[in-house]
C-alpha cells in the first residue's frame, strides 16, 4: 500500500507531513512511500534522508497525489490536488471541513475518503494522534519565545549591583494547550504570570503551574465534551473585557490563544486596551490565524500601535518546523498504523470506531461526518 | 536489701527520665516545665506519712507543715499547668501540621 | 491497706506518672499528659492516707486543704504573663516540704547512716531549692533587680559554703540527733548556697535556672524517699529530675547558652564576661533548630555558597517550615551576591520562592536589628562589616547586609576561608554568630530534618 | 559477697543492659552497644558466682565451658547468609534455658502460690520459646518446609491447646509437686504450642517470628527472675521483651505486614487468605518510610497531582536520600501524564532532577517487576490498568505504565476520586498496591521527615 | 514486700525498653535482634544460681543443663552479632551522611 | 552644574545614557539637566518623560554638549561633538581608548576630562558603576532569546503523547558576566547546557548555576588581576580547538562569548566546526563587534552556513534597550554620586582614588591614564 506526501503548496507552510524516520518505520510495516523532493527541506530533512530511510523521492507531484492509496499532507489539498486523487484514495491533513464545504465536498466527489486531523476526538485514546494539541503545544511555546524576541525588557528579575530589574509581567488569555505551554515557558522565563480562561476548571490546572488565575466572575460558561469552550453571551464578552481591562494594562506581554472550535476566534483585547499598556509592550495574538482575538492584529505582521507592537505571527508552529513536523508526522504515524492490520496488510477504518466516527469526513463519494453534514446542512 | 531494689528502681527511673523528653516545641517549654514541677510535688507522700506517723509531736508538725507546702506545690502546680496548655490549645492544634 | 497493696497502687501510680510526662513533651497530647500525672498523684495519695501508718488525720486534713486552697487559689489569680513566677514559687513549697520531711524523718528511730546520709541530701537539696526558688521569683516579680548580681570575691565565698556544708553534714552524720547544732548549720548553708548560686544569674536566664531548680525538687523528693523507704518517692523524684535535667538543657539551647554555663552560673558569669572577644563559636544543627524553632522574623542571606552547594531548594523548604511555624521569613538579597548579576535571583526562582519575599539590601538593612535569626548561606563578602567599618579593607565603602547587627546570625559555610575578595571577615568572630560549619545544603538540610523529626 | 553487694552490681549491669541495648539501635553506635551489653553479661555472671549461694562449682564449670566451647565454635563457622537460623537456634537454647530455671526453682521449698505462677509461666514462656526456635530453624535452613503449613481445624486445635495448657497449670498450682503430672503437661503442651504456633507462617516471614519469639525469650527469663526472686533477670528479661516487641513491629511494618497478623499467625494465615478482593489497604508515612528505606529500586510515577501539589522538590528531594541509601531511582513520565504535553518535564526540570533519571513508559514497562516500590504521586488515568485488561473501559487501549506489576505500589492521592477522564481505578484495589492520603506534598514531606528524623 | 519492689522494677524496665528502640534502619533489624536474643540469655544467671543452690540433685542437673543451653545461647548470640556488625561496618560509616 | 545627555548618533545606539527616573534624582542632587530631543525615545522614554522629571529638552545638540560641565553619553563622541565640548567639561562614555588614540588625544587638547566607562576597575565596590557587567549581563540574556527565536526546535525536553522532543543542546563558549547569564538563561529554558571557559576559575561557577563545564585541559591559562582573560598561545588555541570539536558537533546552538579586553576576540570556532553542525543549528557570535569568535560572522546579519544560521547581532543590550538604558544609566548616576559632593556642589574626582586613576583618561589637557599612555607610547 504506498503512502504520498507531496511538498506543502500553502504559503509560508514550512511542516511536513511524513520525516523520514517514520518512513523508515511504516515501510517497516509493510507500506511504501512516495515523497515530493523537496518536502522535507523546509522542516531540515534532506531528499538524501528520505532516500536512506528507504523512501521514493520523485520530482512529479502528480504521481505522488495520483499514485497513493495514502496521502498525508499538512494542509488541505487545492482544488487540482483534490482532481489528482484517485477514487478510493485516503487523503488525511488539516482540512478546516467548518469553512470548506466545497473543497470537502469536490473530495467526496473524486470517492475520496478524507481524514481531517482537527476532529480527532480529544479522548484520553486518541491523544496519540491529536495533532491540534502537538501542534498547539508548540505554538505555546513559540508565542513566548516571540514576546522575548520583540520585548524592550528581560523576563526574569534581577537584583543588581546596577540597579534592580523587576520580571516582567505576562498575561495568558485561553489557558488550553497552548495557553499552558506559553503559561509554562513564560515561568521558566523567570517572568511574573498571571492567566485567564472562560473554564473555569483550568484555574487549577494555571496554578498546578505557579502561575496566578484572574478570577473574573462570567457567571455559567462550561466546556463541550471534548473539553473545547463554548461561545459567550454578549454580556458576559462585556464582563470579560472589564475584568481583562486593569491587567492587561500592567502587562508588559498579553498572549491570547482564545480559540473556539471551528467558529471565528472571539475577540477579547480591544484597541482601547492595547493603548493603555506601556509603550514597548508586546501583544501576541495566537488566533490570528483564525480572525484573531487582538483588535487589529494583522496576519504575519508586527503591528505598531502607539509604541506597543501588536504580533499577528501565523503558523506559529512552523517556527519550529523540525520539532512540529516530527510531533504531525507521529500523530499520523499513530493514526495510522492504529487502523493498519499488518499481517493482511489492509487498513481497516471501522464505521463503528468513536475516533473514525469523529474525524473521517467523506467516504464512498459522500460526506459521511455526522457533525459536518448538520453544519452543512444547516447553513 | 531494700535499698538495693531501691537503687535499681533509681537507675531505671533516672533512665526512663532521660528517655522521654526528647524534643520540645519552644511554645511547650514552661507547661513541660511547671507540669514536671507539679509532679515533683510528689513529696506531698512523703510529708503525709511523717505528718502522720507518730515519732513524735516535733516531726508531726513539721510534717504537717511539709503537706502544707508540698499541698500548695500539687494543686497550685497542675492547675497552672492546665491554664497554659488551655492558653497553647490552639497553637498546637496547627504544630503538627506545621512541623510535619 | 497492706504495705503490699499500697505499693502496688505506687506502681500504677508510677506508670501513670511516666505515661503523664511522656505525653506533656507533645503538643498534641500535653493536656492529657497532664490529667494523668494529676490521677496518678491523686492514687498516690489516697492510698497513702489509707495506709496505716498514719494515726492522726485532723492535723493533715487541715493543713492539705489550706494548702490546697491557697494552691488554687493563686493558680486561678495570677495572669499569664507572671506564670514564670507563679512556677518559681510552686517549686519554692516543693523544696521546703522536702527539707521538712526529711527533717521530720530524722525523728523516726532507727535510721541507718546510709538513711542519715539521703536525709541529709533531701534537706539539703530541698533548701536551696527553696530559697534559690525564692529569690528566681523576686528577680522575675522584680520585687528585687532582675540584674545579674555579681561581686569579685564571689568564687571564694560559694566554695567556703560548699565546704563548710560537707563539713557540716560529716559531722552531723558522725553523731546524728535531731538537735545537733550542725543540722541547724547544714539547713542555714543550703539555704544560703540556693540564694548563692542564683544571684549571679541574670533575669533572662530565670525560666531555665526555674527548670533547673524544679529539677532540683525532683532530687530533693527522691532523696526524702530513700530517706522514708518510699517507692513511689524515688521514682516520680528521680524521673522529674532526670526530665528536669534534660528540659533544662533544651532551653539553654534554645536560648543559646550552654548548660555548663547554667550549672556553675556563679562562677561561669564572670567566666563569660572575660572571654568573648576574636573567639569563633561554632553551632550544630539540632542546637540551630532549637533556636529557629523559637524565632519570629528569620531571614536568608544567600550567597555564592549556596550556589555552589546548589541548596536552593532545601533553603526554601526551610523558609516554609519556619513560616508554618509562625516565624515571618524573608530573603534578602545583596546585589552582589554570587558571580553574575542576578544570581540569586536565578536560583531562588528555580526553587518557587515567592517574588514578594525577596527584599533589597536597601530594605532590610533599617531593620535588622529587629530580625531575630539572620541566616547567612554561603555568603561572605557581602555581609563582610569590614566594609562598614575598616577604612583600609579593599572592600571598605561597598553597602553590605548588617547581619552582624542581627539578634543571632548563623553563617553556614565549609571552614573559615575568605569569600571572592580574598578578605577575612570579622563577622565570624561577633558575639551573636554562631558558625554551621559544612556544606550549605548538608547543613540546611540536617536543620530542616529536626524541624521534622 | 554479701547479697547487697551482688545486687548492686546488678544494677551496673543493668544500667550497662540499657546503654548497650540502646546503642544498638543506631548504626554508628551498635558495636559498641554490643561489647557494652556483653560486660554487663559477664558482670552479672561473675558476681553471680562469687555469691555464696552457690556450692559446686565443678559441674557449673564444666556445663558452662562445654557451652560456651558449642556457642563460638558455632558462631564462628557459620556463614553470613545463615545467620538468621542460628539466631533462631540460639534463641531456642535461651527458651530452654528458661524453662529448666523455672523447672529446677520447683525443687527449692516454700514457694508461695505467685511464685509458683510466675514459674510456671518461665516454663510455659521458654518452652513454646524453644520449640517455635527450633521450627523456625527447621523452616529456615530448608530442613523441612519452608511454605506456611496450613491445615482447616487449626484454630480448633490451636485453640484446644490454650484451654488444655491454662487447665494443667491451674491444676497444678492447686497442689503443686515437682512430680505432678499436670507439671509434663504443661511443659509438653507449651512445647506443642511453639510448634502449632509457628507451623502456619511461611518462610518469608521467618525473620519476623524469630524477632517475635526472641523478645519472649526475653519475657521466659523475666518471669525465671520472679521465679527466683532476681533482679537483674527481670529488668534485663523485661527489658529485651519490650524492646523485642517494638523492633519486631518495626520489621513487620518493613515488610508490610501487621504486627497482629504474626502475633496470631495461625488464625491470621487463615483469614487473610479470604480477604484481599476489593479491599482498600491505606498505609502511613511511617511504614512508606519503612518499606521505601529497604528498597532496592524505587520508581516514580508523577501525576497532574503532583502538579497541583506542586510536589516536585520534595519528590526530587525524597528520590535523593532514596539514591543515598543506595536504592535506584527512575522517574516514569507517561506522556499525557499532567495537562498539557510535557507538564512533567516542566516541573521536574525545575526541580533539578537529572534528564538520565527520566525513563519513557516504554523502556520502564518491560522492567517494572523488577521495581520495588512504585511510588505513583497524583496520577491516576496514566497508571489505570483498565486501559490495558477493560475492554469497555472509555480508555480501553490508551498504553499505561503498569505499576501494578511492580512488588509494591504506593499510591499518594487525597482521596479515592477518580481523575481527568472519570473513570475508576482497579489499581487502588490491588493486592500490592497501598494508598498514602492525603496532598501529595505533605504525604512525600513526612515521608522524608521519617528519612531524616 | 520483694514481690512489688520487683513488680515497680518490671514496670519501669519495660517502660524502658519501649522507649529504647525507636527507629532503626533494615539493615540494622537482625544484628539488633541477634543482640537482643544474647542479652536475653541473662537467663543463665538464674541457671547459675539452680545450678549452684542446693535444693537437691534434680534441680541441679536442672540447673547444670540451663547454664550449658543458655551459655550457648550467650557466648554465641553475643559473636553472631558482632560478626554481622562488622560487615555492616562500612554501610553503617556511611548511613549517618545518608539519612542527614 | 549641569549635565547634558546628547542623543546617541552611532548607527544602531538605542539605549541611552540617561532615564528620566535618574534624571530627577540628580536635579535633587544640586545638579541641572539638559537633554537633547528624541535622546530617550528609543528606550521607550518620551521627551515629556524627562520634562516631567524636571530636566531642560531643547533641540539644540550644541547647547547639550557646549554648555554642560557633565557630558553623558553612550557611545564616544565623533569629531565635532569633541570640538564643541567646553574646556574643563567632563566627558563619560564608553570610549574604546586602546583603539581610539587619536579621538583621546583630540579630547585632550580640547581640555576635558574623559572617563571611558570601559576602565572602570572589577573591584568589589565599584560592580555599581560597572557598565561592562551590566550590558554584558542582559547581552547574555539576549544571546539566548536570539538563539532560541532562530532555532527550528524547542529547547526543553518534552515527553507528549506525539512522541518525546529530547532538549536541546546549548554549548556556551565564555563563561564571563554575559556567558553566565546565558548559561542561566538556557537552563532556565531546559536546555542541556554545557560550557567552557579558558580560566579554570570559572567551572565551578559554571556548575554552581547547574551547567556541565566542559574539561579541556590548556596547560596554564590564568587571568589578570581584573578577572580578564589572558591571550592564549597559538598551542593553546589548537588545543581548545579540538577540544570543542566534539561537543560543537553534537550541539543545537553554541553562543561565544569570548572576549579579551582591550584587544580583538579571539577566533575560536573555526568555519569547518559550524560545517559539522546539523542544519538547523544555531551560532551567537556575541563578540562579533570586537572582530568575533566565529570564522564567517557578520556583523548585524544572520548568515547561512550550509543550513547552519550563524547570528551576528551587534550592540545586543540594545535589544533590551530599556533595562539597558536603565542599567548603564545608574551605573553613570552612581559612578558621579560616588564623588560628588552634594554640600559643596563640587565633583572632586580625586587623583589619588583608585576608581578615578582607572577610569580617567584625559584630564587638563594630557592623558594621564597609565595603562593608555604605555599602550599608546608602546606603539
Ligand atoms: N554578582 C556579580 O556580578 C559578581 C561577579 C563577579 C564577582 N563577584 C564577587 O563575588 C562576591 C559575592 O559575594 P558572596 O558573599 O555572594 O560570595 P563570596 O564572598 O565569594 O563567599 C562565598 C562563600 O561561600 C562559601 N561556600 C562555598 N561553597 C560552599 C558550600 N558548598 N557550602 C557552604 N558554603 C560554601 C565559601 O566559604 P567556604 O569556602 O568556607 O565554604 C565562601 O566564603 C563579591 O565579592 C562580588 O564582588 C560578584
Ligand atoms: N497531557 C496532556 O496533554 C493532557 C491534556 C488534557 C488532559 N489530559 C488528561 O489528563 C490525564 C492525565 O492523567 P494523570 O494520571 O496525570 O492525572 P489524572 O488522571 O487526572 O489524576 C490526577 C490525580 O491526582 C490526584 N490529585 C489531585 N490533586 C492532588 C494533590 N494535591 N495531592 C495528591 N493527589 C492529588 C487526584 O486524586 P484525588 O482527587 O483523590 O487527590 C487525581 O486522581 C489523562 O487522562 C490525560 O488524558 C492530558
Ligand atoms: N482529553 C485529552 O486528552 C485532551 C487533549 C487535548 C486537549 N484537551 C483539553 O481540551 C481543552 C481545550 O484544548 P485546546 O487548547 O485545543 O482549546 P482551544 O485551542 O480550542 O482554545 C484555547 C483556549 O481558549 C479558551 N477560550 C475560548 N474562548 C475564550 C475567551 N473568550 N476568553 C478566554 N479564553 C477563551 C478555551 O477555553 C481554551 O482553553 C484543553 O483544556 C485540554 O485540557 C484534552
Ligand atoms: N569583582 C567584581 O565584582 C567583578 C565584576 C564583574 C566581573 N568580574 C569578573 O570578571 C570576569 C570577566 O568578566 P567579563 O565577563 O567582562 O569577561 P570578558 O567579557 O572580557 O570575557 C568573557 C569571557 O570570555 C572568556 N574567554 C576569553 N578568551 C577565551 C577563549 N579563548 N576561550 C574561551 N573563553 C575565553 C573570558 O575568560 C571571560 O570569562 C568574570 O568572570 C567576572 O567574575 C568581577
Amino acid at each position: 500500500m504506498q503512502i504520498g506526501v507531496p511538498k506543502e503548496t500553502w504559503p509560508g507552510e514550512v511542516r511536513t507531513a511524513m520525516v523520514p524516520a517514520n518512513a523508515s518505520k511504516l515501510i517497516n510495516q509493510g507500506f511504501s512511500v512516495v515523497v515530493q523532493s523537496g518536502a522535507g527541506t523546509e522542516s531540515g530533512y534532506t531528499d538524501a534522508d528520505y532516500a536512506d530511510a528507504g523512501a521514493t523521492v520523485t520530482e512529479d507531484r502528480g504521481a505522488v497525489l495520483g499514485g497513493s492509496d495514502i496521502v498525508m499532507s499538512v494542509r488541505k489539498p487545492n482544488a487540482d490536488d483534490v482532481a489528482k486523487l484517485k477514487s478510493g484514495a485516503l487523503y488525511i491533513s488539516f482540512l478546516d471541513p467548518f469553512n470548506e464545504k466545497p473543497l470537502v465536498e469536490s473530495i467526496a466527489a473524486q470517492g475520496a475518503t478524507a481524514i481531517s486531523m482537527e476532529m480527532v476526538p480529544r479522548s484520553t485514546r486518541a491523544q496519540k494522534m491529536d495533532a491540534l494539541s502537538s501542534q498547539a503545544n508548540l505554538a505555546g511555546y513559540v508565542t513566548v519565545i516571540q514576546a522575548s524576541y520583540h520585548l524592550p525588557k528581560i523576563m526574569p528579575m534581577m537584583m543588581t549591583p546596577s540597579g534592580t530589574i523587576p520580571p516582567a509581567r505576562v498575561f495568558v488569555i485561553g489557558a488550553g494547550v497552548a495557553g499552558l505551554q506559553a503559561i509554562a515557558t513564560a515561568k521558566r522565563l523567570g517572568a511574573r504570570v498571571e492567566a485567564f480562561d472562560t473554564r473555569p476548571v483550568v484555574a487549577e490546572q494555571v496554578q498546578s503551574l505557579g502561575a496566578k488565575f484572574v478570577e473574573i466572575d462570567l457567571g455559567d460558561t462550561g466546556q463541550t465534551d471534548q473539553g473545547y469552550a463554548k461561545e459567550l453571551t454578549p454580556e458576559q464578552v462585556e464582563l470579560q473585557r472589564e475584568g481583562q481591562k486593569a491587567v492587561i494594562s500592567q502587562s508588559d506581554v498579553v498572549i491570547t490563544t482564545a480559540q473556539l472550535f471551528g467558529r471565528p476566534a472571539p475577540q477579547i483585547v480591544s484597541r482601547d486596551m492595547v493603548e493603555s499598556m506601556k509603550p514597548g509592550s508586546v501583544v501576541i495574538d495566537m488566533a490570528v490565524e483564525t480572525g484573531g482575538n487582538v483588535e487589529g492584529s494583522v496576519m504575519n505582521e508586527v503591528v505598531d500601535i502607539n509604541g506597543v507592537k501588536v504580533v499577528g505571527q501565523g503558523n506559529l508552529p512552523g517556527e519550529v518546523a523540525r520539532n512540529a513536523s516530527d510531533m504531525y508526522s507521529n500523530n499520523l504515524l499513530n493514526l495510522v498504523l492504529e487502523f493498519w492490520d499488518a499481517e493482511a496488510k489492509t487498513l481497516n477504518l471501522d464505521p463503528e470506531d468513536e475516533i473514525i466516527q469523529a474525524c473521517v469526513i467523506t467516504r464512498d463519494g459522500a460526506v459521511v461526518n455526522e457533525t459536518i453534514k448538520n453544519i452543512y446542512s444547516g447553513g | 536489701m531494700e535499698a538495693v531494689f531501691l537503687a535499681m528502681v533509681l537507675m531505671l527511673s533516672i533512665f526512663l527520665g532521660f528517655e522521654l523528653i526528647s524534643k520540645v516545641p519552644a511554645t511547650l517549654h514552661t507547661p513541660l516545665m511547671s507540669g514536671a514541677n507539679a509532679i515533683s510535688g510528689i513529696t506531698i507522700v512523703g510529708a503525709l506519712v511523717s505528718a502522720g506517723g507518730e515519732s513524735g509531736a516535733m516531726s508531726t508538725y513539721l510534717g504537717a507543715a511539709a503537706v502544707l507546702f508540698a499541698m500548695i506545690n500539687v494543686a497550685g502546680g497542675y492547675l497552672v499547668t492546665n491554664r497554659m496548655l488551655a492558653m497553647f490549645k490552639k497553637k498546637d492544634t496547627n504544630q503538627p501540621g506545621g512541623n510535619s | 491497706m497492706s504495705p503490699v497493696a499500697i505499693n502496688l497502687w505506687y506502681v500504677l501510680a508510677a506508670a501513670l506518672f511516666v505515661f503523664g510526662l511522656k505525653q506533656l513533651g507533645s503538643p498534641a497530647t500535653a493536656v492529657r499528659g497532664n490529667v494523668l500525672s494529676s490521677v496518678a498523684m491523686i492514687i498516690a495519695v489516697a492510698v497513702t492516707l489509707l495506709s496505716k501508718e498514719i494515726l492522726s488525720y485532723e492535723m493533715i486534713l487541715l493543713t492539705a486543704v489550706v494548702g490546697a486552697v491557697i494552691g488554687v487559689v493563686v493558680a486561678q489569680k495570677v495572669e499569664m504573663t507572671s506564670m514564670p513566677e507563679m512556677v518559681a514559687l510552686f517549686n519554692g513549697s516543693g523544696g521546703i516540704a522536702s527539707l521538712m520531711v526529711g527533717w521530720a524523718a530524722l525523728y523516726s528511730t532507727g535510721n541507718t547512716t546510709f538513711t542519715e546520709v539521703t536525709i541529709l541530701l533531701s534537706i539539703v537539696i530541698g533548701g536551696m531549692t527553696f530559697s534559690g526558688s525564692i529569690l528566681a521569683w523576686g528577680k522575675l516579680s522584680e520585687v528585687m533587680t532582675s540584674a545579674a548580681v555579681v561581686f569579685g570575691a564571689q568564687r571564694i565565698v560559694n566554695a567556703g559554703i560548699l565546704v563548710g556544708l560537707v563539713a557540716c553534714s560529716v559531722l552531723f552524720c558522725m553523731n546524728p540527733a535531731v538537735d545537733s547544732p550542725y543540722l541547724y548549720a547544714v539547713i542555714a548553708l543550703s539555704l544560703l548556697f540556693g540564694v548563692m548560686a542564683v544571684l549571679p544569674i541574670g533575669g533572662a536566664d530565670m525560666p531555665v535556672v526555674i527548670s533547673l531548680l524544679n529539677s532540683y525538687s525532683g532530687l530533693a523528693a527522691c532523696a526524702a524517699g530513700f530517706a522514708i523507704n518510699n517507692n513511689i518517692l524515688i521514682v516520680a523524684g528521680s524521673m522529674v529530675g532526670a526530665a528536669g535535667i534534660i528540659l533544662t538543657n533544651i532551653m539553654c539551647k534554645a536560648m543559646n547558652r550552654s548548660l555548663g554555663h547554667v550549672l556553675f552560673s556563679g562562677f561561669g558569669a564572670v567566666k563569660q564576661a572575660t572571654k568573648v572577644e576574636g573567639e569563633v563559636k561554632p553551632i550544630v544543627a539540632e542546637d540551630a533548630y532549637l533556636i529557629l524553632e523559637a524565632a519570629q522574623s528569620v531571614t536568608f542571606v544567600p550567597g555564592y555558597g549556596m550556589a555552589v552547594a546548589q541548596a536552593q531548594h532545601v533553603v526554601r523548604e526551610l523558609g516554609e517550615l519556619l513560616e508554618k511555624n509562625g516565624a515571618e521569613v524573608t530573603y534578602a538579597i545583596h546585589p552582589v551576591a554570587g558571580r553574575m548579576p542576578g544570581h540569586m535571583n536565578v536560583l531562588l526562582a528555580e526553587a518557587n520562592v515567592p517574588y514578594d519575599q525577596l527584599v533589597e539590601m536597601e530594605d532590610i538593612n533599617p531593620r535588622i536589628d529587629n530580625v531575630d535569626v539572620a541566616v547567612v548561606i554561603g555568603a561572605n563578602d557581602v555581609v563582610n562589616p569590614a566594609a562598614r567599618n575598616d577604612e583600609n579593607s579593599p572592600i571598605y565603602g561597598m553597602p553590605i547586609i548588617n547581619v552582624d547587627q542581627a539578634r543571632t546570625v548563623f553563617v553556614l559555610k565549609r571552614s573559615m576561608g575568605s569569600g571572592f575578595s580574598g578578605v577575612d571577615n570579622p563577622l565570624f568572630f561577633g558575639d551573636n554568630t554562631r558558625m554551621l560549619f559544612g556544606d550549605a545544603k548538608e547543613s540546611i538540610a540536617a536543620v530542616v530534618a529536626e524541624f521534622k523529626g
